[in-house]
């Protein structure tokens, strides 16, 4: 039987996964934007997760404003992606030090 | 009678402030009048309590003049106490001192701090006399102190030399060595009886004399003795009692009216006077008069005997001052206290002449202070030759000169008494007599007689002092021969000073000898037939013997003693010990405390240490930021995974 | 006695407003800066004579009180009032500030408004200091402080005036921050922050003995005692003369008053307990920084530290009484002991500014503070050298002048207390003398040591008249005390009383 | 049984996309794996019979969003070549604290099942139960504000990215139609009156 | 289907921020360039009229709106005009700053207002679903805006890295509210707060939520360890958007913490209060002491946001209503004075020059010693010293901490405030003790300069009369 645990680990799976991505990296910066989707993934399985197994719809309704809002997320993530891109003709996380201290 | 002391005291303070701070716009002549004629005031007045204390027409009084503050319910005041103990201290140093006023006229007339002089001794006038008129700690204590600073003023007058402003800033901290005791004695007065009066402490001490502190765990000591020993130790720093004896000789540096007034006639005997002035608590104590005895003792004794390798000639006269100072010391330590002040007026005319005499000669010689180079000098100097000459045989006790009355009388009293220290002192003061001979007339020989030593040109110069020198040293002369004839009996004898002095029957030594006084004449009598008169007989032809008869004996002496002599003439290296010791010692540790305490351990290692170490974690932290992203983010997650475990941790 | 009028809002308020005009009206006018400054510190000096001259010092209760609420959210309330004990600080606050004002006339010639401006501020702030009664509000005029200083020192100090003045503002920030935790724990118990109500609050052993920790380490940095007083040489030598001026007479103080204020009487059982440990520190302060200073080659290093073993009296005057009252059983001697720090307090104030002001003299003539550059001075200024040599005395403790007085009280208390106390306080004739009297021969004895000195001048008018009135009141002070003890004896006798009692919860 | 196995397939895909993204060397590739990692999503979101919210995750998801980053990624044509290696010195560190996560998670989903009260067996909704017209009355009900909300945050993302990305590059002839059509005549053709040339 | 139109009044502000915002926008696309100076007297009516209808609202008491995703409180209203008046100063401060900079565009002040709108919404949010919607309106405008000039390298980094880290943040905000919400089984704070009991604080899945949640709120503050955005952003953005961003989004912040924490999970004190105390300490003593190190300014008020965040936070840990209005009062202050210390070096800046090295401020004494001694006054107030308004904020907070007991915290917190006092020194030793670099005073409009003048004394005003504000915020939280 496929109970809650199994969807909140699948979840918790997806959510680790994602902040792995993250700082294990140090390709590009789209593939931390799209960990960052895989994030967003994951917190919206839980919240699926939850909406039915409490019966409530409020979850989903949740899940309906983040998906929004990540797009928005990614619409402005990616400008900024090519915004750094023009100036620095690289999109690559290592030559993102130029402040630090 | 309260104005008449006031004036006394105030006179010279207004004289000093005239003559110092508008000394440029009054000039010379108008200085050295308006200072001569305050001392002369009080002079006068003094003289006038004395007689009118002596004829009763005059009582004692004690009086407070003002209230100098309230502390703890206390209240401590300034004021005057006036009995014959005090008149007498009062005309002897303000004649002294206008002596020396006078004299200073001639001493100091092509000096360009000629105003700023007159300035410093006649407000040294008033230090002294505000100290020996004070009726309580407090004000002796400032005048003690204020005597101190215009000693230090005055051997540093000449503050161009390197040597007197050394010797200035010695005799400053030496002093200071010796009124620190005296401040803790005043302070255990305070804590026991509550008071700085005289007269109520002195109340006290009957109550006291069997009580005990501790000033080691377990250790019981009385509490007279501890105070009392306090309070000469300051004494012994004001009257030049060894080990505390090493500023007085240096001294010398100052110019010769101060000698004469200061280091010879009032200031260091403040001390002897001050310890007379507590009889009443130093009678409590015999621990203490046991320890005043020996240290006068050896003072007596040893200080003279450095007078003997002594070539600069006011420096014998400083060193016999100190023996002078011995004397007197002991004296107190017998509870001969009449004595000790007897002998204190008495010296303080001689010795006064003695200096004034060697100031004159020293005059005539421009400035040449070394024995050596003089010599013969009786034909060219009459007046200071025969005005020296009675000062020597007063100061070696010559009978019916006013130095033998108070000698002798010591010398019996130490003989009477029967302290613990008594035999030793005896010796001392005996074989005393017999150097203070020798070292006296050695003087006198080098100086007047034998071979002129001197080089031509100053032969040529050499002339009489002018008046202004030479009357100060005749009137000084005839109290010098005098005043012992007259003053003996009622000084030592009939109780003259009164209920000021307060010696326990036991001790008495001088109501002893005064068994068997009857008179002046028989007094000389009865030291002609004593030890001390063949003593000082022998110390003069030795003398005559070894510098004016047989110098080379003297030679063959010096090299067969030459361990004595190079002891004698390092000053059995009191100085050294404490120039390269203590003071050195201090130094060193000054700059150890400052190196390795404030700069190493506290700057360095506190302070700025953890400056430091603040300045290095920051440098470690900042490097966590290290500018990539994945960096940040992990930072972020270890913070995600830290609270996540400190929760289930916690559970 | 002049009810109604605020007179000490307008002696905190009259130099912070004057002040901050003087910052307004701006560097190009200097010597409007100077004359209004002069003005201003005159009517403040004014303002406090009055309050000298309707104070009634026969009895305890703070006087000129003033209340008003501030913050009324935490009970805070702009509390003045003054008694026998904060009254000669203030005046002493007043009159220094007005020979500083002078002191700077000529000298300053960079940013004169700011300096003077500066000056002026730090007089309200440390009158506000003196007189406040809400502990919020003390500890406000207390940091306050420290802004003007940092600038003073920073700005016209020496060479090395950064680290000095980053080191006193830390060490003196890192010190008070302490008092506040406490403050604000015992404002949690008491429910507010006036304090006579703190006075009254009854306090635990453990939280007596932290809150006395806490105040003292505020108070024994500001005052300083070893081993937290390295800041002191190193600010003194490198402030202007004015600030080393304000520093030693006032700021050192400001440390003693909390020791008054705050230590005896909030925490009497805590002082009881811990007295040993001031003790010994005071003593230590006396003792091994008087070694210390005798081998400064800095003449206002030198005199930094004699202020540090000076200072060590007046905190051993404060805390002998309970070793006093165990022993003797007697409150004169402890009362003497409190009014023997009180009195070296005021009289250091005096002295140390006069000193102060004597190296400064030389310093703007020669632009070295090095002792081994000087030597002969008296040759060529021998009326600066009167002065140099009469201040130097009194820093000696001479009697007669106000050095002497405090000494000698606390001399006679610390034998009640124990004798070795005593013994090691009274070293300080020996080296306070030598220290100084050493320096002075240095300086201003000997022949002239080199062109420069030959070259010196005398002082001038100004400078005469600003050691002259010095010299006058060091000389008024030591010659006749009893104004300056009577104004106080009350207010400390309360304060022993305070001091005497405890206050553990039953 | 079916459920289970259709659950576990997906989510066995599901993990391996997301392993697939988080460590593709190709762009490209990530960005696919990630399409595939949603398409499992939305079929795992209808065994959770969240209808509605699968759907869109399609539509809008994988067909707007995932476009998006596909277009970005071709847009800057990044070099992928250019990078040796893929991950960071720390990367095995990184994961030794993910596993303590996970572990820490595990620990709460599954000895302290979340501590949840009241959440019972899951029971299958009604046949006429739709989970888009419920989602809709809510949506516009209840949630009338955060809808609102929403509009604006789409907005802002509309501003930024517009006013981030565009730019006008000087050499760039762009097209204006409003200058196209208010031509006149006048503008463009030029009557030269001009006298005839004699003939020769 | 019953339909009741909600009652819109609550909003009102907000509904004219958003329509005026929406204004600008139009208007500015027919504007020429040299005409911008509408959109910025747009926005600065906007400001002014949301003023004045948040101000005559006259909100005495709780209120929910909008099926309780709406909270109109007091605190919400003063929290509000704080944030109109900052973003007022922002804009004012900015106009020459952006016109110097060729960054005088519409752009900025739509994304400013859109900003504020987010901070507004997440003051008043009623739900977990407002007050992420808020959150992320704010924070998508905020990345927009650090990466606002274009052709600035740095900037673009610094959008980069604040974008990505942002959103684990919010990722992690989400997560939380996800587990919140299945514990719970509702979103709004209301509802979770009368679910949760003060026994929950020993539960481990709901301190795992509200871990998660605090990690989001922490994010936001920027508070050790989720600060690493903070100094590399500040340094980034344009010393305009610093500005801002260093201001108004802290109260933000603070509203955030508020309204999860308190009002939704308030019962749960005891369970983030150990949380925020290590968060805090790590603050203080990382903040303080890595900004010891910084040679950039902009980067040292970084640092120094940081300390002064873990002061905030130790306010809200107290978890007693004296010691939120604490937090409050910090806040505030701190947003006072930092939009003075930005404003100088806003001032300081010239065309194409960022004055951001600590040296840009050697000798200003001599070259303005007016600035000097705003900034003399900023600073010391930053430091803690009284009678400036930052000492009063730090006491407060200090006494909220005894109170409850935490003595060795607010002792810890006063020494580290020592420690930092040594980097607002150095400010003040550069400026009044250094030699100046360059000649001549700084060249500010009259009414910046009024600005800055008035920013100052509102410094020393609040601190000489601190009980005006004090007692505000003390009521507020009544």
């Amino acid at each position: 039987m496929i109970g809650l645990s199994h969807y909140l680990t699948l979840s918790a799976i997806l959510f680790l996964l994602g902040v792995t991505g993250i700082f294990i990296n140090r390709r590009n910066v789209i593939l931390l934007l799209m960990c960052i989707e895989l994030m967003l993934l994951a917190v919206n399985f839980n919240f699926v997760a939850f909406s039915r197994f409490l019966n409530n719809l409020d979850g989903q309704i949740f899940v309906f404003f983040i998906l929004t809002v990540a797009a928005a997320e990614a619409a402005i993530g990616l400008a900024i992606l090519v915004v750094l891109f023009r100036s620095k003709n690289s999109i690559n996380v290592d030559e993102l030090d130029s402040m630090k201290g | 009678m309260q104005q008449v002391y006031l004036t006394i005291v105030l006179a010279p303070l207004l004289a000093a402030i005239v003559a110092g701070v508008f000394g440029k716009r009054i000039g010379r002549t108008a200085a050295h009048w308006s200072t001569i004629l305050a001392v002369g005031v009080s002079f006068g007045l003094s003289l006038y309590t004395l007689i009118g204390l002596i004829q009763g027409t005059i009582d004692p009084s004690n009086e407070s003049v003002y209230r100098w503050a309230t502390v703890g319910g206390m209240h401590m005041e300034v004021g005057f106490l006036v009995d014959k103990l005090t008149a007498t201290m009062m005309a002897t140093v303000t004649f002294v001192s206008w002596m020396v006023h006078i004299y200073t006229i001639g001493y100091m007339s092509d000096d360009p701090g000629y105003q700023r002089f007159f300035s410093y001794i006649s407000l040294f006038t008033f230090a002294m006399l505000m100290l020996v008129m004070s009726n309580n700690f407090l004000q002796l204590f400032f005048g003690w102190e204020a005597v101190g600073v215009v000693s230090y003023l005055l051997i540093g007058f000449w503050f161009k030399r390197p040597s007197a402003i050394f010797a200035n800033m010695k005799a400053f901290l030496v002093n200071r060595v010796g009124d620190f005791g005296f401040l803790l004695g005043i302070a255990g007065v305070v804590m026991y009886t509550g008071t700085l009066d005289y007269q109520e402490a002195f109340s006290h001490v009957p109550a006291l004399s069997t009580q005990t502190m501790e000033i080691f765990q377990g250790s019981p000591w009385s509490v007279m003795s501890v105070i009392c020993i306090l309070l000469f130790i300051g004494a012994m720093g004001k009257s030049a009692q060894v080990p505390l004896h090493v500023w007085l000789p240096d001294s010398m540096e100052g110019p010769t009216p101060i000698s004469a007034l200061i280091h010879a006639a009032t200031m260091v005997t403040a001390g002897i006077f001050m310890v007379a002035r507590m009889s009443p608590m130093f009678e409590a104590s015999e621990t203490a008069l046991s320890f005043i005895l020996v240290i006068g003792a050896t003072t007596a004794f040893f200080m003279g005997l450095l007078g003997l390798v002594q070539n600069d000639i006011k420096r014998v006269v400083a060193y016999s001052t100190l023996s002078q100072l011995g004397y007197m010391t002991v004296a107190l330590g017998a509870s001969a206290y009449a004595g000790a002040i007897f002998h204190l007026m008495t010296h303080a005319f001689f010795k006064a002449l003695l200096f004034l005499a060697a100031g004159s000669v020293i005059i005539a010689m421009h400035h040449e202070q070394d024995m050596r180079k003089m010599g013969g000098l009786r034909k060219y100097l009459p007046v200071t030759y025969w005005t020296s000459l009675l000062g020597s045989l007063a100061l070696i006790g010559t009978p019916g000169f006013s130095g033998f009355f108070s000698k002798d009388a010591i010398i019996e009293a130490v003989h009477a008494s029967t302290l613990p220290g008594a035999g030793y002192a005896y010796a001392a003061v005996l074989g005393g007599v017999f150097i203070t001979a020798l070292y006296s007339f050695r003087l006198f020989f080098m100086t007047f007689h034998g071979k002129e030593r001197m080089d031509e040109h100053t032969r040529e110069h050499l002339h009489e002092s002018p008046l202004v020198v030479t009357i100060p040293l005749i009137l000084l002369a005839i109290p010098s021969v005098a005043i012992g004839w007259f003053t003996v009996g009622p000084f030592l004898f009939e109780g003259f000073l009164g209920s000021a002095i307060q010696v326990f029957p036991g001790h008495d030594v001088l109501a002893e000898i005064g068994e068997h006084f009857h008179g002046p004449a028989s007094f000389v009598q009865h030291g002609v037939m004593g030890p001390a008169f063949w003593l000082a007989l022998a110390g003069v032809i030795t003398a005559w013997f070894l510098y004016l008869k047989s110098p080379e004996t003297t030679e063959a002496i010096a090299t067969r003693l030459a361990g004595v002599q190079r002891l004698l003439i390092n000053k059995y290296y009191f100085d050294d010990f404490n120039e390269k010791v203590l003071a050195a010692g201090s130094r060193g540790l000054g700059r150890l405390l400052w190196r390795t305490g404030d700069e190493v351990l506290i700057d360095g290692a506190l302070v700025n240490g953890s400056a430091r170490l603040v300045g290095w974690t920051a440098g470690v932290v900042r490097r966590v930021q290290s500018g990539y992203l994945y960096h940040y983010a992990f930072a972020m997650i270890i913070g995600l995974a830290l609270l996540l475990g400190w929760t289930l941790l916690a559970d | 006695m002049m009810t109604g009028t605020p007179l000490l809002s307008l002696l905190i308020w009259v130099p912070v407003l004057g002040g901050l005009a003087v910052l307004a009206a701006g560097e190009t006018r200097a010597s409007l800066a100077r004359w209004a400054s002069l003005a201003i510190s005159l009517v403040t000096l004014a303002l406090s004579l009055l309050l000298v001259a309707g104070f009634d010092s026969s009895t305890s209760v703070m006087q000129f009180v003033e209340m008003r609420p501030w913050i009324e959210s935490f009970d805070i309330y702009y509390q003045l009032g003054v008694d026998g004990i904060a009254l000669p600080l203030i005046l002493l606050t007043t009159f220094i500030t007005v020979l500083v004002v002078i002191a700077g006339w000529e000298v300053i010639q960079t940013k004169v408004a700011q300096y003077y401006a500066a000056f002026l501020i730090m007089e309200g702030l440390m009158n506000g200091v003196f007189s406040a009664m809400d502990a919020m509000l003390f500890y406000v005029f207390w940091e306050a402080m420290l802004v003007p200083m940092f600038i003073i020192i920073g700005v016209w100090g020496g060479p090395r005036r950064v680290y000095a003045t980053v080191k006193f503002f830390l060490y003196t920030f890192l010190g008070s921050v302490f008092m506040l935790a406490s403050l604000i724990y015992m404002y949690m118990e008491s429910g507010s922050f006036e304090i006579t109500s703190l006075y009254a609050l009854p306090l635990g052993m453990n939280a007596q003995v932290l809150i006395f920790l806490s105040f003292l380490a505020a108070f024994a940095v500001k005052v300083p005692m070893w081993p937290v007083h390295t800041w002191l040489p190193d600010a003194h030598v490198e402030a202007p003369t004015g600030g080393s001026v304000i520093l030693a007479a006032i700021m050192l103080k400001m440390g003693g008053y909390g020791f008054l204020r705050f230590s005896l009487p909030i925490t009497p059982d805590a002082s009881r307990e811990l007295d040993w440990l001031l003790i010994a520190l005071s003593l230590i302060a006396v003792v091994y920084i008087g070694f210390v200073a005798l081998v400064q080659r800095d003449m206002k290093k030198l005199i930094a530290y004699s202020s540090i073993a000076h200072m060590g009296f007046v905190t051993l005057g404060f805390f002998l009484m309970y070793a006093i009252v165990d022993r003797t059983g007697s409150l004169g001697g402890a009362a003497m002991g409190l009014q023997g720090g009180m009195v070296q307090m005021i009289s250091h104030g005096l002295i140390s500014g006069a000193m102060f002001l004597c190296v400064g003299v030389l310093y703007d003539r020669m632009h070295s503070r090095e002792i081994g550059d000087y030597g002969g001075v008296a040759n060529t200024m021998p009326v600066f050298a009167s002065f140099m040599v009469l201040f130097a005395m009194s820093n000696a403790g001479l009697p007669g002048t106000s050095g002497f007085v405090g000494e000698f009280f606390v001399i006679l208390a610390s034998f009640q207390a124990n004798f070795w106390f005593a013994m090691l306080a009274g070293t300080t004739l020996i080296l306070g003398a030598a220290y100084t009297l050493w320096m002075v021969k240095r300086v201003v004895f000997g022949e002239v040591a080199n062109d420069k000195v030959a070259a010196l001048q005398d002082i001038n008018r100004r400078e005469f008249f600003i050691l002259g009135v010095l010299a006058v009141s060091v000389l008024a002070l030591g010659l006749y005390p009893a104004p300056l003890t009577d104004l106080m004896s009350s207010s400390l006798d309360n304060l022993l009383n305070q001091a005497l009692g405890s206050k553990l919860v039953p | 049984m079916f459920i289970e196995i259709l659950f576990y397939l997906f989510a066995t895909v599901l993990v391996g996309a997301a392993i697939g993204v988080i460590t593709a060397r190709n762009p490209v590739h990530a960005v696919m794996y990630l399409v595939l990692a949603f398409f499992n999503s939305a079929v795992l979101w209808l065994l959770l019979e969240a209808e509605f919210l699968a759907i869109v995750l399609v539509l809008v998801y994988v067909g707007a969003v995932m476009v998006l980053f596909l277009f970005v990624v071709m847009m800057l044509d990044v070099n992928v070549e250019s990078v040796k290696s893929g991950f960071t010195r720390y990367a095995p560190l990184g994961v030794v604290v993910m596993v303590i996560i996970a572990v820490e998670l595990a620990q709460v989903i599954w000895v302290r099942h979340m501590g949840l009260r009241g959440v019972g067996e899951l029971t299958p909704m009604p046949a006429d139960y739709n989970n888009t017209r419920e989602l809709g009355l809510l949506l516009y009900t209840e949630y009338f504000y955060a809808f609102e909300l929403a509009a604006v945050i789409l907005l802002v993302a509309i501003v930024a990215a517009i006013s981030l990305t565009m730019r006008r590059r000087p050499g760039l002839k762009a097209q204006d139609i409003a200058r196209q059509v208010g031509v006149r005549r006048e503008d463009r053709v030029k009557l030269v009156k001009m006298d005839a040339e004699e003939r020769q | 289907m019953n339909f009741v139109s909600p009652d819109l009044s609550p909003a009102f502000a907000e509904m004219f921020v958003l329509g005026m915002t929406c204004l600008v926008l139009v208007v500015d696309v027919y504007l020429k360039d040299s005409q911008r100076g509408i959109t910025y007297v747009l926005s600065m009516l906007t400001l002014l009229g949301a003023a004045a209808i948040t101000a005559t609202s006259g909100v005495v008491a709780r209120e929910l709106a909008f099926s309780g995703h709406f909270v109109s409180d007091p605190m919400g209203d003063v929290l509000k005009l704080v944030v109109y008046a900052t973003t007022a100063v922002v804009f004012l401060y900015s106009r020459d700053y952006l016109r110097q900079n060729d960054l005088f565009k519409g752009e900025f002040f739509m994304l400013a207002l859109f900003a504020m709108l987010g901070i507004m919404v997440m003051i008043s949010a009623g739900s977990m679903l407002s007050l992420y919607l808020g959150l992320e309106l704010l924070s998508l405008s905020m990345y927009a805006l650090v990466a606002f000039q274009r052709d600035s390298a740095q900037a673009a980094e610094a959008a980069m890295k604040y974008f990505v880290l942002g959103a684990i943040a919010s990722g992690c905000l989400l997560y939380g509210i996800s587990l919140l919400y299945g514990m719970t089984g509702t979103i709004s704070l209301s509802g979770v707060s009368a679910i949760f009991t003060s026994a929950d604080q020993f539960n481990i899945p709901v301190l795992f939520g509200l871990s998660f949640v605090v990690v989001g709120v922490a994010f936001k503050f920027g508070a050790v360890p989720f600060h690493s955005w903070v100094p590399d952003v500040y340094q980034g953005a344009p010393a305009a958007v610093t500005l801002f961003i260093a201001s108004a989004p802290k109260i933000a912040a603070f509203a955030l913490a508020i309204r999860l924490l308190v009002d939704g999970l308030g019962d749960l004190q005891g369970g983030w209060q150990d949380m925020l105390v290590a968060l805090s300490v790590l603050s203080i003593i990382i903040g303080n002491l890595v900004a010891i190190v910084q040679t950039n300014i902009k980067r040292m008020l970084a640092y120094s946001t940081i300390s002064h965040v873990g002061f905030i936070l130790l306010g809200i840990l107290t978890g007693s209503q004296e010691g939120y209005a604490a937090a409050m009062y910090y806040a505030i202050a701190y947003v006072v004075m930092t939009t003075g210390a930005f404003g100088l070096i806003i001032i300081l800046s010239r065309k194409g020059y960022e004055a951001e090295h600590l040296d840009d401020f050697k000798g200003l004494n001599s070259r303005s010693p007016w600035l000097a001694g705003m900034m003399l006054m900023l600073v010391f107030s930053m430091a803690g010293i009284p009678p400036f308004v930052g000492f009063y904020a730090k006491l407060t907070v200090l006494m909220g901490l005894v109170e409850v007991g935490l003595t060795w915290l607010a002792v810890l917190a006063l020494v580290f405030s020592v420690v930092g006092a040594f980097y607002y020194l150095r400010v003040v030793k550069l400026m009044y003790f250094d030699e100046a670099r360059e000649e001549g005073e700084p060249e500010a409009a009259l009414d910046i300069r009024v600005l800055l003048s008035a920013n100052a004394a509102l410094v020393l005003l609040l601190g000489l009369f601190p009980d005006g504000l004090m007692s505000l915020c003390i009521k507020v939280f009544q």
